[in-house]
């Protein structure tokens, strides 16, 4: 049953992952990716990590609908009226990932992996959580401080009116000029 | 206390959502009417979109625009899943909560295709709507749902239920009861948040539905916002905890009049406008349901 | 078994992703490639903590920094897009090669 | 087939209503035998089951809804109502058909003829084929600007390249399907061709394009051209307002209307309901617009406005009305008489900031003239005499520049009829 599952979510995400970069349009593109993402994520869901795999599905789901946005600002062709192909070097890209693939596969299948070690936490979700929040906190701290950076840095470069448009020069103005108004009364 | 029900209640699950949105959509019905002749209002829709034909518009994506209405009525039957009934759950799932949170999410991806599929300029700008609405209540959301969380000490929704046996956390938790039912109407894109299905966009995502679609849509509108009221009941107003009757029928009861609150206030408040609402949800809501994520918190660790 | 089958999965969304990250002029196109290369990562990091050593986290932190590394892939590539398209009104890479002179 | 008849005879009516100048009274008779059997009307061809035009036809308008009756799904039906009393017998005979057994798609009822030059719903990767020629700084894009012919969000260093060389393989390929999936204005110019005259560029194979502008994001986004009205509900009789979006941020807008229809003299109280009630649909408040079509059909019928004051009170208090509602469209100079014309985006902004959050006495925006009108009826149900001051659609694009699309339809609900009276002195 689980191998039945397995399979047909690995085909699914592999065949929606070709699928981004076959389809015409570009909402068609974002949402086989997300369904890759969503097959991928039920097979996270077959290794019982249901925190993750859920965390998966919900994250990209939010984060595609964002990225479909963006795409129709600025993409060519959105809706995929007019088939047209946006590639260079095609055949060179091809090569050099099916070798990846024909390396990894061979590596894969060749290496004698090492036996299981250790038995599964009853609660794979506390254990995620431990390790990120426990005693030292490190890895949340650089999670943390790397989203903050990102924060900061996109909000600069993608920010077209800065704090002198919007207060004036003197930084005189109590209510901001804003072509249009928010609803906090400023 | 919140047990797994065999496996086959995950029907029963559908069905008894299926039968509180019919309620709800009955008793809108009577409300628009001021009358119990309206009561009919519903069913008689239903007969003439199943009885329409299902149009199309130009250079319309029909694949994307079809499977969005359907993605809406998904959504709210797998997040109902967790929901427990009394004791029995359909599925006792470890990490319930964020379930729930990822298929309110889904819709997301549903409303967004109806809008674009049609290509149809209502639809597209409904879609962005939706999502500068949806990016301003999931913040508190997902805060909100946080500090039930944390409230519980676990994410599994029967823990959550089991945790508020002394004190519901509906009374020392508020603030994110009141951006829980926030979210509850936004993400059934109900009630002052149907921006994005207003009459000032010819009806927005269902701008151009018609026929089954439209019904679906609409569908998926109640179920989701069934679905919503109901995990209410178990996140903050104590499950099936109640004198005297079952714990089923309890839980019953409060869905109902959670439900009946949220469609009660369709009448009552103007739409929010989007861009009013991003703001205050950005700069008030958003630090509300932080500050109060910190107190939970503090308490859970000095108890 | 099921590990390599797992791997096998992870290495064809690897090379999906690497394919459509070296052919493709537009950047929000070759976002999509990244992101494909990061969905391989959470598969192959998930089977490995399963498979291999269930009782250290390990496996499983990687995959949150898989998943906090493409959140901040996307945001950043919207950025500079957003930056980019602003300032010089292109979106694909092959038009902004001028950073290499 | 037996399931579909079974379901038929349960429809509703829900009715797509259009009003033609001076069909005012017929719309509101449409709207109360809706009323009475709690059926809301449509919104969008895609809702409707029934087309109703309210009013006496023309020409113009009969071209639109001509256009309208081809978006309705079936089953459909086509309804007339010339005056106000003719509504309950139309109505009911609609009805009667769409339930009938014997309904039939190709009825007679159905007009044919397809009408151009209607209210379309353009799609947001192709302009309309034929646009209007746009007046106003800003509608053409010189064809000298590399950015300024496009197809939806190609970049501008490719497309040139494309255009100038006109032989690309891939591109003539794509202009044909472009071709074959929508009519177009039929400009057969050479590889270098640019159709002067229409608001979007042509390119070499007849294909409008959509044309881009700047924006106040600096982004220069693609310009879609809207035309809104004049079959729209709720909407102003015989409107049409163009509307040149970036996004849902109207960047120009330009109003005409129809020729005028019969005048009826209509009790100012009524109309200004009317209006309250157009307004507070659109701003999504049901249940106040319920009660302002009630009171106002009660005024129609010369019944006494029972319930005006709680009414009344009930949308004054409303804060989230003010708070949604104050604003959006202010008017250049702060009220009518003042020089309009297709307003830059800019001057409208710096506009919008100068006006202050709504404090004491009526503003100079959407939430303004609301409570400008209430002052009116408080007038009237006090037994003053007030008169009513025509709206100048001359106003409308300077209002609307820089707001967004839902907006653009508030700001044309709020350019009601103003009343003029005399200061009630106390109110409650």
């Amino acid at each position: 049953m689980q191998l039945v599952v397995f399979v047909v979510c690995a085909v699914g995400a592999v065949a929606a992952g070709a699928a981004v970069f076959r389809v015409d349009s570009m909402a068609r593109a974002t949402f086989a990716l997300l369904a890759s993402f969503v097959f991928v994520a039920v097979d996270v869901l077959l290794l019982h990590l249901a925190y993750l795999g859920v965390l998966v599905i919900l994250m990209m789901i939010m984060e595609m609908v964002v990225m479909a946005v963006f795409m129709i600002m600025y993409m060519m062709n959105p809706a995929g009226l007019m088939p047209m192909s946006m590639m260079h070097n095609r055949r060179g890209a091809l090569a050099i990932s099916a070798g990846t693939f024909v390396l990894l596969a061979a590596g894969i299948l060749l290496v004698r992996w090492p036996a299981r070690r250790g038995a599964p936490p009853a609660e794979p979700t506390r254990q995620l959580g431990e390790a990120l929040m426990g005693s030292k906190m490190l890895v949340m701290m650089v999670l943390g401080l790397a989203l903050f950076a990102t924060m900061v840095a996109t909000v600069v470069l993608a920010q077209h009116r800065g704090r002198y448009d919007r207060y004036g020069d003197e930084l005189e103005r109590r209510v901001p000029d804003d072509p249009i108004r928010g609803g906090v009364g400023r | 206390m919140v047990r797994q029900a065999p496996l086959w209640t995950a029907l029963l699950a559908g069905a008894v959502l299926l039968a509180l949105a019919t309620i709800a959509a009955v008793g809108r019905g009577v409300a628009v009417a001021r009358r119990a002749a309206g009561a009919g209002t519903p069913v008689a829709e239903v007969a003439r979109l199943l009885a329409q034909q299902r149009r199309s518009t130009l250079a319309a994506d029909r694949l994307l625009w079809r499977s969005g209405p359907a993605a809406v009525c998904v959504a709210a039957a797998l997040a109902a899943l967790v929901v427990p009934l009394g004791r029995w759950t359909a599925w006792d799932s470890p990490v319930g909560v964020v379930w729930f949170n990822a298929m309110e999410v889904v819709v997301w991806a549903g409303l967004w295709l109806v809008g674009w599929g049609a290509n149809s300029v209502w639809g597209v700008v409904a879609g962005y709507r939706f999502l500068a609405q949806g990016l301003a209540y999931e913040l508190p959301h997902m805060f909100a749902l946080t500090t039930v969380a944390l409230g519980a000490g676990s994410l599994r929704v029967g823990d959550v239920v089991a945790a508020q046996s002394g004190l519901w956390f509906v009374v020392w938790m508020p603030v994110a009861f009141v951006a829980y039912l926030v979210a509850a109407l936004a993400m059934a894109f109900w009630g002052p948040f149907d921006a994005p299905a207003q009459a000032d966009l010819a009806g927005g995502l269902g701008a151009e539905l018609s026929g089954v679609d439209a019904l679906l849509l609409r569908a998926g509108r109640y179920l989701m916002l069934t679905a919503a009221a109901a995990f209410a009941v178990p996140a903050f107003l104590g499950g099936g905890a109640g004198p005297l009757l079952p714990a089923w029928l309890w839980s019953l009861l409060k869905t109902v009049a959670v439900l009946g609150f949220l469609v009660w206030l369709r009448d009552r408040l103007p739409t929010v406008r989007m861009e009013r609402y991003t703001e205050l949800s950005w700069l008030v809501l958003l630090p509300a349901t932080l500050v109060q994520a910190l107190l939970v918190a503090i308490v859970v660790l000095l108890r | 078994m099921m590990l390599q089958l797992f791997l096998l999965l992870a290495a064809a969304l690897l090379a999906i992703g690497l394919y459509g990250a070296l052919s493709q002029q537009s950047i929000v196109m070759i976002m999509m490639g990244l992101e494909l290369m990061v969905n391989a990562v959470i598969v192959a990091g998930a089977a490995a903590w399963w498979f291999l050593a269930p009782h250290r986290p390990d496996g499983q932190v990687l995959v949150v920094v898989a998943i906090t590394v493409m959140a901040v892939e996307m945001a950043m590539g919207f950025a500079v897009t957003t930056a980019i398209f602003r300032a010089r009104d292109v979106d694909t890479t092959d038009a902004a090669a001028d950073l290499r002179r | 087939m037996g399931l579909t008849t079974a379901l038929r005879r349960r429809t509703p009516l829900r009715p797509l209503i259009v009003t033609a100048p001076g069909g005012e009274p017929a719309r509101m008779a449409v709207e109360r035998w809706c009323d009475r059997h709690a059926w809301s009307p449509a919104y969008a061809p895609a809702q409707a089951n029934a087309l109703v035009v309210c009013g006496p036809g023309s020409a113009a308008l009969d071209a639109v809804v001509a256009e309208v009756w081809h978006q309705l799904p079936l089953p459909r039906r086509r309804v007339t109502v010339r005056a106000a009393d003719d509504a309950d017998a139309a109505l009911r005979h609609a009805l009667a058909a769409l339930r009938s057994p014997s309904y039939r798609p190709d009825d007679a009822a159905e007009p044919d003829g397809h009408g151009t030059g209607g209210p379309r719903y353009p799609e947001p990767d192709q302009p309309a084929p034929d646009l209007p020629a746009q007046g106003g700084p800003g509608g053409h894009d010189g064809p000298g600007e590399p950015g300024g012919h496009r197809e939806h969000g190609e970049p501008s260093g490719y497309d040139v390249h494309g255009h100038e060389h006109g032989g690309h393989d891939d591109r003539a390929h794509e202009h044909s399907a472009h071709e074959g999936g929508h009519e177009h204005s039929g400009h057969e110019d050479g590889g270098h061709g640019h159709g002067h005259g229409h608001g979007g560029m042509v390119l070499p194979g007849g294909v409008a394009m959509a044309d881009r502008g700047a924006d106040r994001d600096g982004l220069m986004l693609d310009r879609l051209h809207v035309t809104l009205g004049p079959a729209l509900y709720p909407w102003p009789a015989g409107l049409t307002v163009r509307l040149v979006l970036q996004g849902d941020v109207v960047q120009e807008a330009a109003a005409e209307l129809l020729p005028a229809g019969p005048r009826h003299s209509v009790v100012p109280a009524v109309r200004l309901l009317d209006q309250a009630h157009c307004l507070l649909v659109l701003a999504g408040w049901p249940g106040a617009a319920r009660d302002a079509r009630r009171l106002r059909d009660a005024v129609r019928a010369g019944a006494a406005p029972t319930g005006y004051r709680r009414w009344a009170t009930r949308v004054r208090r409303s804060r989230m009305l003010r708070w949604s509602l104050s604003g959006l469209g202010p008017l250049p100079g702060g009220g009518p008489g003042t020089p309009t014309g297709a307003g830059s985006s800019a001057g409208a902004r710096a506009r919008a900031g100068a006006v202050p959050p709504t404090g004491a006495g009526p503003a100079n925006d959407v939430y303004g003239r609301l409570s400008a009108w209430l002052d009116g009826l408080d007038a009237v149900f006090a037994g003053r005499a007030i008169e009513l001051v025509e709206p100048d659609p001359g106003l409308l694009p300077a209002a609307l520049a820089g707001g967004d699309l839902a907006a653009a339809r508030l700001v044309v609900a709020s350019l009601g009829a103003a009343p003029v009276h005399e200061p009630v002195p106390e109110r409650a």
